[in-house]
């Protein structure tokens, strides 16, 4: 049972039996969108995790590689007649060779002036998805079609968890693999002490750029998927609520975790649906937001770590318990 | 587009309608005895709520008033109400959910072009009757024989608008201050097709297209652009909040010059943030119109919101709340005990309608066109200073 | 042979000079001290070396021994050239005044960390997990341990760096620099916050790395027993200007020294 | 004036110290010895109130200051120059310095307060205007004190004073510390260069782990020989 | 030329309105570190409170007054129930909490006052002065006066008293700030309490403009996160000028340039600033020691 304690093969075991669930049990179609866009969530918010849980460098204007992402991927298949896979792959590139550029933005920045920047970036972004109508469609917005892999359609909403779940999977482990070597020892030393870590001959240079890069790559990915899951887009969907909401996806699930950011992602996407369905709430206006924000706050001060690290806050709390009654 | 999509939804609907011949009393869904289960998705809460609360509050409450009469044919209507907050996504959700797993007869009065836009294909794929859409896309009117606009779209506003500026106003130069989003440029768009077709292209110049975003809070810019064009008519496309504060402005500088704006702003409450701003100018403002928005014809509309929603205020919002409800019943009517999909797709197919708020709505096979006929009011002011609307046009179709 | 060559270096901030056209050499295989007084400009000298700051003016050239394919060669670097991250690569490595530990990783991490520019393999072989990478994993794991148990720190190699109390988190930023198997190694204060005892053991160590690993030491130190213990050659210096230059038994006796910096012989020693 | 008995203290399930007893009395110099990691600092950090007690007693001029805060322990008068040099990065020298007298009520004898710490510290003055973070370590090490200094403090807790200074400061260090107690300070030193912090000790208490397991008159410690060789070095 | 005024003189009241808004912004953020995404919905709640005792024909100087008594009691009790008790969160985790705190106060706001606009009256009601074809208005010059008085009281008390210095070194590190005595916590709620008031004051001058509603203070909010950027947070000279900047930039932007792209453009322009002075126009460089 040794191999189980390989974290890439947890992953899969995890990943085959989300995807077997939805077939054995028939959800409702709408439940089954929503756990279809809790996982693409779940994809930017890793990348995103990626950024500022390991590389310590802050973006509040992400939702724009997302949306970037989706408008390629649209053009791609819609209008270029581009395989799904190819698209997919490309609509994670382009935002990535954005990300670049935002890469060297951080270079000259930090902290709240970069968090500043970058949302300025994010507004400029959108605006140019307002603006330029031949890639965008401007406000009419944007359609797709479920996608085609092999011949396959992935029309059927069950079908469509498969492949986000598959996407995740592999963008999970890969995560996971990077961040266990030298690129996330040089992230983390990065976060934490940008002296030593250049003394350690980590170029600050080299590794935000990687950060910045991969978490757009990520968020493009998400937003191919998100595109050919609802089958339109227009611009107002990729502004500043999208890139703090992600912001707190990775901050409730837990910084610097894989896990976390799934965790976060699936709490904010499912949560506030949840609440609006509890019945003798609904007469109260705006619940959902009340009491998304109360949990979102309550989090934070019961669980600083995030979701992800409940389990071994619980158990540390308990032990030092444990321990000092056996000491005194 | 979706060449796979189409094929099967043909099939599907291919074998409903044998089921259908087969069996004549085949009820579609949500149909029961004495109910009849409809679904509508609109923004409740986030910045755009004061755009659906009312707008449902209006069709809630001509549903309980059906209701309260004894229903349609004996079936009383159960609405079941999704928010969206104004997100594509959700909408597609809530509208998936509605069909398939509420298993709504009918989706009345979705409210939010994104979120219409997002749940076109489904909705077209599965064929349910979409009545009344809370947006003014143009692209409604080709989406499909199961969507029944209702609401003028944008452009053709726009182009009325054109007409209205030539023929009533007698405009020889044109200035258009638009909000810069699929509301401000459908609109513009619909002059400029507007007076193409009246072939008065020469009268609105380029400088004259004045764009604001929905955030912005200084209109000093193109105030000042405008005034110095020196126009005899400013078209204002813009909804409430942007076209108080263009109007605040115009007061503020002095400009006196006749203004049109769109339906949106038809209402008391827009004079009631605008008026105060610029007590003076606000005397040159018409609004387009196309419901008929006498004391006379409100008065349903007005006692049944006293009744449910006494707090609730009766704005431009809870009128076409309440529109959605009524095209959606006299299509009932119409349809009679003939509950399939096709039943009532059919008998919307003969519908005019000219009982209700708007004059007359009125569809044909492959004519999805909506209301057609629009007027214009001017601001006026009554002895004790209130600001009102008063009718100064006909009802008129663009041609 | 020189290892080290600092010439007519000059810093300044503001109006304040904070190094003074200094120029010393350090002797391959050796341990070398760089004392003075407070604010004599002795980090400053160091962040030049190590490019955190780009001096006024001067040169620094390092020339390492490095090992080709055909044996042993002599490289020669002028560090002004570098940035900051490629020194290491050089053949330089440093620790800090204030301990710069990475807070949130274990004392086996941090000293994996001082292998980065030796480890191999590039993003996309990471994250497929290639053969190279793994092999390479294992490769500096085994040397941190290795290195960890010269320092004797292996038992405390999972734990959290931060929470190490200071002596132990200075040894830990030693064996960071040792790690990257540099030729150089400069010191800003290793003894700083360590008692009588442990300085003695660190002095020893400190020979030991020269011995074993032949590698030269570059130190700025305040406690004078370790200076005059260990070192070979001190230069001192007093506002960025050199003052004195010798064997520890010259520079005890000089008296511009004893004036500027250690005050009378007898107390010295206690 | 400070009385610790049997206090015991907790990072986490880190048990840093156990069952430490002090005392300290008025106008005395008390040292405070022992390895890295022994809890000397912990010790500090539980009078000034950073640490939480799991029990014990700790009283200051026969007050139980135990659920005192940070802030009420230094209008009290204790005053402590932490380890390891925090001083303010981003204020200057002479901001630095006022940030001591924050809780000083004869606010008309600060200028002279900080004339007699500019006359300990010389370097200070000169530096009066530069932002602390730019200082050399042991120009930042100096800083420390003064602030403290400043306070005017009833009992100053000394955390490794000559840390980073160069021997000629360490004596002067040393030399002002006899001097501001002979004006009535007592004093608790932390330090590490116990032979010369004995020195000018009343009394000390040497810590292994987090006890306490020697104590007494500091001339009687420095000729004690089993003493010397475990922690003076010889 | 008139217009080019026009502009400036309107650039210049929009401007006091952002940088209005960005000195609570920056206020709590030299004391916390902490970016406050509320401070924008917590202005326009404090609006609110001045619209309702106005609506209920209460003289202006009371709802004005009234808005400023429940700011204090807002700060209050938004530090001591959201903020402190997460004293041991990280940073971007305050951050989230002022998140959370919107999607309350949006909420409850809008349950409680409902979502539509109203107006609101302006603090002076003079005719307007007619300078050469210019046209002020009264009361946007008392906008710019406030905002300037309010940024020199904030300057002095900050830069010059013994308690801007102990704001400033808690700030920087608030161990050792306890350990000199300094009431961190006390800091804490009183930095929140002015910055909330700061916040109402900017809400009520502001509700002329854009009416009072749940959405009022969005997008001058985003904005004065800008302008506090550019200016710089370490000062609060530079977020006013920073206000004054992009209110000034936008309109002769849309003016000369173009009304569609002025967004971009200014934005632009935002990060082409920050990348040329990382610090904003105000911030000092400081060359980090290691
Ligand atoms: N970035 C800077 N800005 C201004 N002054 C600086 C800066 N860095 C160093 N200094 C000044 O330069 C002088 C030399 O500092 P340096 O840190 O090199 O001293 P040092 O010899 O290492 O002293 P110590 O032994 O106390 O650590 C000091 O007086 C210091 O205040
Ligand atoms: N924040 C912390 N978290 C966990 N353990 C800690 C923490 N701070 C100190 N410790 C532990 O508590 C013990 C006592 O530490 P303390 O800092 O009091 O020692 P010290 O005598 O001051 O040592 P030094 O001479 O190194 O300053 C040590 O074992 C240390 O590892
Ligand atoms: C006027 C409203 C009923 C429609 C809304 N403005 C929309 O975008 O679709
Ligand atoms: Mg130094
Ligand atoms: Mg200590």
């Amino acid at each position: 049972m040794n191999f189980l304690r390989n974290k890439p093969i947890q992953y899969l075991i995890v990943a085959l039996i989300c995807m077997i669930i939805p077939l054995v049990f028939k959800l409702q179609q709408s439940t089954m969108t929503m756990l279809n866009l809790a996982v693409i969530y779940s994809i930017i918010a890793l990348g995103f995790n990626i950024l500022l849980g390991y590389a310590g460098q802050i973006s509040l204007g992400h939702a724009a590689f997302m949306g970037l992402g989706a408008y390629v991927s649209a053009n791609m298949v819609s209008q270029l007649h581009m395989p799904f896979l190819l698209s997919l792959l490309v609509s994670g590139l382009v935002p990535m060779l954005i990300g670049l550029l935002l890469g060297m933005v951080a270079l000259r920045l930090e902290g709240h002036y970069l968090a500043i920047a970058t949302l300025g970036f994010g507004v400029a972004i959108q605006q140019v998805f307002k603006e330029w109508i031949s890639f965008t469609n401007g406000y009419s917005g944007m359609t797709a079609k479920f996608p085609t892999i092999f011949g396959i359609n992935f029309r059927s909403r069950e079908y469509y968890f498969i492949l986000s779940i598959t996407v995740l999977f592999l963008l999970s482990v890969f995560a996971y693999n990077l961040l266990k070597s030298k690129t996330g020892r040089a992230l983390i030393a990065m976060r934490d002490s940008e002296h030593a870590a250049q003394a350690m001959g980590i170029s600050l240079f080299k590794y935000k750029l990687v950060a910045f890069a991969l978490s757009a790559f990520y968020a493009g990915i998400a937003g191919s998927l998100y595109m050919h899951l609802i089958r339109f887009t227009e611009p107002n969907q990729w502004g500043i609520e999208l890139s703090l909401n992600l912001l707190a996806m990775v901050v409730i699930g837990g910084l610097a975790s894989i896990e976390g950011s799934i965790l976060g992602a699936f709490f904010l996407t499912l949560v506030p649906e949840l609440i609006k369905e509890i019945p003798f709430l609904q007469n109260i206006k705006n619940v959902s937001s009340i009491f998304t924000g109360a949990a979102l706050i309550l989090i934070i001060m019961f669980f600083p770590y995030g979701l992800a690290r409940v389990g071994t806050q619980l158990k540390q709390s308990l032990l030092s318990k444990k321990k000092k009654e056996q000491l005194t | 587009t979706n060449q796979e999509g189409n094929t099967e939804v043909t099939d599907t609907a291919n074998n409903e309608q044998e089921e259908a011949e087969e069996n004549n009393i085949e009820l579609a869904q949500g149909v029961k005895e004495d109910s009849i289960k409809i679904g509508t998705v609109g923004v409740q809460s986030g910045p755009l709520a004061f755009i659906g609360t009312p707008y449902f509050a209006g069709m809630e409450a001509y549903f309980n008033k059906v209701n309260d009469n004894g229903g349609v044919n004996g079936r009383k209507i159960e609405l079941i109400k999704k928010d969206d907050e104004f997100n594509p996504a959700k909408s597609l959700q809530a509208v998936e959910s509605l069909i398939y797993d509420e298993e709504v007869f009918a989706i009345v009065g979705h409210l939010g072009t994104p979120g219409v836009m997002a749940a076109v294909d489904t909705v077209k794929e599965a064929g349910i009757p979409s009545v009344y859409f809370g947006s003014g896309a143009v692209q409604l009117t080709q989406a499909g024989e199961n969507f029944f606009p209702v609401q003028p779209n944008y452009v053709y506003e726009g182009k009325l608008m054109a007409k209205y500026a030539v023929e009533h106003f007698k405009a020889n130069n044109l200035v258009v201050i638009y909000r810069n989003d699929d509301v401000g440029r459908d609109g513009l768009k619909g002059v400029e097709e507007g007076l193409k077709e009246l072939g008065k292209s020469d009268i609105l110049k380029s400088e004259g297209k004045l764009a604001y975003n929905s955030g912005d809070t200084d209109f000093t810019v193109q105030v000042q652009k405008a005034k110095s064009l020196n126009p005899d008519l400013i078209i204002i496309y813009g909804l409430s909040t942007g076209t108080a504060g263009v109007l605040k402005e115009i007061e503020k500088v002095g400009f006196d010059v006749p203004m049109l704006t769109t339906y949106s702003n038809a209402d008391a409450s827009f004079l009631a943030i605008a008026a105060p701003g610029a007590p003076n100018m606000i005397k040159n403002l018409h609004v387009m119109g196309w419901l008929d928005v006498t004391e006379e014809s409100l008065k349903p509309l007005n006692e049944a919101m006293k009744k449910y929603f006494p707090d609730a205020p009766v704005n431009a919002y809870t009128m076409a709340g309440w529109v959605a409800a009524e095209t959606f019943v006299a299509g009932l009517k119409e349809a009679g005990d003939n509950l399939s999909w096709e039943g009532y797709i059919e008998a919307m197919n003969h519908l005019n309608f000219t009982e209700g708020l708007a004059p007359e709505i009125s569809y044909s096979p492959g004519v999805r066109q909506g209301v057609t006929k629009m007027a214009i009011s001017k601001v006026a002011q009554d002895e004790s200073g209130n600001f009102y609307f008063e009718l100064v046009s006909e009802f008129n179709e663009f041609k | 042979m020189k290892i080290l060559k600092v010439e007519n270096l000059s810093i300044s901030f503001g109006g304040l000079k904070a190094v003074d056209n200094l120029s010393f050499e350090v002797e391959e295989n050796s341990i070398f001290g760089l004392i003075g007084p407070n604010g004599a400009g002795k980090t400053t000298v160091f962040n030049c070396i190590s490019r955190f700051y780009t001096p006024d003016e001067g040169r620094i050239i390092f020339s390492p021994l490095t090992n080709t394919d055909d044996g042993e060669s002599r490289a020669e670097y002028n560090l002004l050239d570098y940035k900051v991250h490629e020194i290491i690569g050089k053949g330089l490595s440093r620790t800090f005044q204030n301990v710069l530990l990475v807070k949130h990783m274990t004392v086996l991490e941090n000293i994996m960390l001082g292998e980065h520019s030796t480890t191999k393999g590039g993003i996309l072989s990471q994250g497929f997990n290639l053969p190279i990478v793994c092999k390479e994993e294992k490769r500096i794991r085994e040397k941190a341990f290795e290195i960890m148990k010269f320092l004797g720190i292996d038992d405390i190699a999972y734990q959290l760096a931060a929470s190490q109390p200071y002596g132990v988190q200075k040894k830990i930023e030693l064996g960071r620099a040792l790690v990257s198997q540099p030729r150089l190694i400069i010191l800003d204060e290793p003894a700083a916050g360590m008692n009588h005892t442990e300085t003695e053991e660190l002095a020893e160590l400190i020979t030991k790395i020269k011995n074993e690993f032949g590698i030269t030491i570059l130190l700025v130190e305040h406690d004078m027993g370790l200076v005059m213990n260990i070192c070979e050659e001190i230069c001192v210096i007093n506002f960025g200007k050199k003052i004195a230059e010798g064997t520890p038994e010259e520079i005890r006796n000089n008296p511009v020294v004893q004036e500027a910096y250690l005050g009378k012989g007898e107390e010295l020693n206690a | 004036m400070l009385k610790l008995r049997d206090v015991n203290a907790y990072y986490g399930y880190v048990h840093a110290l156990k069952g430490i007893s002090i005392d300290v009395e008025e106008g005395k110099i008390v040292s405070l010895l022992g390895a890295n990691g022994a809890g000397k600092t912990s010790t500090l950090k539980v009078i000034s109130r950073l640490v939480s007690v799991e029990s014990g007693i700790i009283e200051f001029q026969e007050r139980n200051i135990k659920n005192y805060s940070p802030e009420q322990i230094v209008s009290m008068g204790i005053v402590q120059v932490p380890e390891g040099r925090q001083v303010f990065p981003q204020l200057t020298v002479k901001e630095n310095l006022m940030i001591g007298t924050f809780t000083r009520k004869d606010k008309d004898n600060i200028p002279n307060t900080l004339d007699k710490v500019y006359t300990y510290f010389p370097r200070l003055k000169e530096r009066e205007k530069q932002i602390a973070g730019t200082l050399s370590g042991g120009e930042q090490q100096m800083l420390a004190i003064g602030r403290a200094l400043m306070a005017k403090p009833k009992l100053l807790l000394l955390d490794e004073p000559s840390l980073g200074l160069a021997p000629l400061i360490v004596k002067d260090i040393f030399e002002i510390i006899k001097e501001i107690n002979k004006e009535g300070t007592t004093i608790l030193l932390v330090e590490q260069n116990a032979f010369q912090a004995l020195q000018i000790s009343d009394y000390a208490y040497i810590l292994e782990t987090g006890k306490i397991v020697h104590q007494g008159r500091a001339n009687q410690l420095i000729s004690d020989q089993n003493v010397k060789k475990a922690y003076l070095g010889a | 030329m008139e217009i080019l005024f026009q502009n400036i003189i309107a650039g210049l009241e929009t401007g006091s309105l952002y940088a209005l808004a960005a000195l609570g912004l920056v206020l709590i953020f030299r004391t916390q570190d902490v970016i406050n995404f509320a401070q924008g919905e917590m202005a326009m709640f404090s609006s609110f409170i001045a619209l309702k005792i106005w609506q209920n024909n209460m003289p202006y100087p009371v709802a004005f007054i009234g808005a400023i008594v429940f700011a204090i009691v807002l700060g209050f009790i938004v530090e001591r129930l959201f903020i402190r008790p997460a004293s041991k969160a990280s940073l971007v985790s305050k951050m989230i909490i002022t998140l959370g705190l919107i999607m309350i106060i949006d909420g409850l706001a809008a349950a409680i006052f409902g979502i539509d606009s109203h107006y609101f009256r302006k603090a002076l009601t003079f005719d307007n002065l007619n300078v050469g074809g210019v046209i002020i208005q009264p009361n946007a010059l008392f906008i710019i006066l406030i905002t300037i008085t309010i940024m020199a009281i904030l300057f002095y008390l900050i830069r010059k008293t013994i308690f801007g210095i102990a704001i400033r070194a808690t700030a920087q590190n608030e161990t050792t700030a306890k350990l000199m005595g300094i009431p961190v916590s006390k800091f804490y709620s009183l930095s929140w309490v002015i910055a909330t008031v700061l916040g109402a004051i900017a809400g009520v001058l502001i509700a002329p403009t854009t009416n009072v509603s749940t959405t009022m203070m969005m997008e001058v909010h985003l904005k004065s996160f800008i302008a506090a950027v550019v200016g710089g947070f370490s000062s609060f000279i530079g977020p006013v000028v920073g206000g004054f900047i992009i209110g000034i930039l936008d309109n002769l932007v849309g003016m000369y340039i173009s009304l569609k792209w002025k967004t971009v453009i200014v934005y632009g322009l935002l990060i082409f600033v920050l990348i040329v002075k990382p610090n904003g126009l105000f911030g000092k460089v400081q060359r980090k020691k290691v």
